[in-house]
């Protein structure tokens, strides 16, 4: 079980490799990447700022509900800080089980939770100059952003 | 009595403050005391509603008091993934 | 959108790379895998067989059922045949989406109707030297077997 | 009047009957009649509700109509993944 903020590039296979167990008959992951489109605007790059100290601690703690609420064997999380591109992998999110609802189900309860709790903020950088924080409207909703 | 405590900011706040983190010497007694006595000083965009607080590296009520030495962190609403 | 059988080992870097999408924001990926029990005995190995004509159009559709449900980018599905040991990948899935929910239902859908409808068989083979064709006790229930 | 039918046999079925597909020459009507005759006389350990009946390698009801030519293929409860 392990949650890692990371500023270099994210690697999924050998994070997946740490995850062999050939008691797992499952293992679903879900890689959340930078797109070229949010809500209408042309993105280029981005840039993750985290709170580190707690992001870390706010992350471990969704892995540890997620496997006392799902029957998984293994669980991990990486977040990307800094500045990413167009395609460069953002969060990734891998889960091992005996069957594979729970895996299904804990992979969707980690991503969730992450993107809902843990102290990281994304700046987007459009286009035609100009960049926002996301979620950071002073009249918009406090909600997270989709995907 | 004047207390100082360390505060950070983050993504919009950080830089509307313009700053990362300062010293600051205040007598607010909670930490939404303190939030609304800086929002008024940086004009912070965003109300106490939108925004959450930790005390000492974790999350803490608005409620909190503030003590000194404390460290205090004022966050956005996140946007991870 | 592309459904394959194949007899030989999947490689889900070199499957993946054609579903690179840089409207894609979210990506969840499926990987069934030969794991050492099945309902409490030690597998050591196991075959897939198929009916492959009517396999590959009844995996084409369930593709294209997945693809007009939800809204995707891109979704692909490979099963194994033949003979496959502990820890081999028996079947991936992976879809791309601008957003996770998509990728997550979509994904879930296409790996449990495979299960359901697909005619592919599993003969597991085990420790004390005896087989089993899965779901194939002639009073079990005609109901795919989980994971 | 008999027909001659291509049947192919998968998973435990092609094991009870020891061998992958066969010519078969028979006055079954329809699927459903063939596949009990060939249960009685292989001793097949599934009833027909525990099996779909493929005709011209499409899924088909137990109650087509057979013809002389037709491909048909009997499939246990699957299993894939």
């Amino acid at each position: 079980m392990k949650f890692e903020l990371t500023s270099s590039e994210i690697t999924p296979t050998a994070l997946l490799s740490a995850l062999d167990d050939t008691a797992a008959g499952a293992c679903v992951t879900f890689e959340g990447r930078v797109r070229s489109q949010n809500e209408g605007r042309a993105v280029l790059a981005l840039e993750y700022e985290a709170y580190a100290p707690l992001a870390q601690k706010e992350g471990e703690r969704i892995l540890s509900e997620a496997a006392a609420r799902f029957s998984v064997l293994g669980i991990a999380c990486v977040h990307r800080t800094g500045r990413l591109v167009l395609g460069d992998l953002a969060v990734w999110v891998a889960v091992t089980s005996k069957h594979r609802a729970e895996a299904f189900e804990a992979s969707r309860y980690v991503i969730d939770q992450v993107k809902a709790r843990v102290p990281i903020w994304k700046k987007e950088h459009y286009s035609d100059g100009s960049t926002g924080w996301i979620n950071c409207a002073p009249s918009g909703p406090a909600g997270p952003a989709p995907a | 009595m004047k207390k100082t405590v360390l505060v950070r900011y983050f993504a919009i706040l950080r830089e509307q403050r313009g700053l990362g983190e300062e010293q600051v010497s205040t007598s607010a007694a909670t930490a939404r005391d303190l939030y609304e006595e800086l929002r008024g000083l940086h004009r912070f965009t965003l109300p106490s509603g939108n925004v959450r607080v930790a005390l000492n590296d974790e999350f803490g009520p608005w409620e909190s008091e503030i003590r000194s030495g404390d460290a205090l962190a004022f966050l956005p609403p996140v946007a991870g993934g």
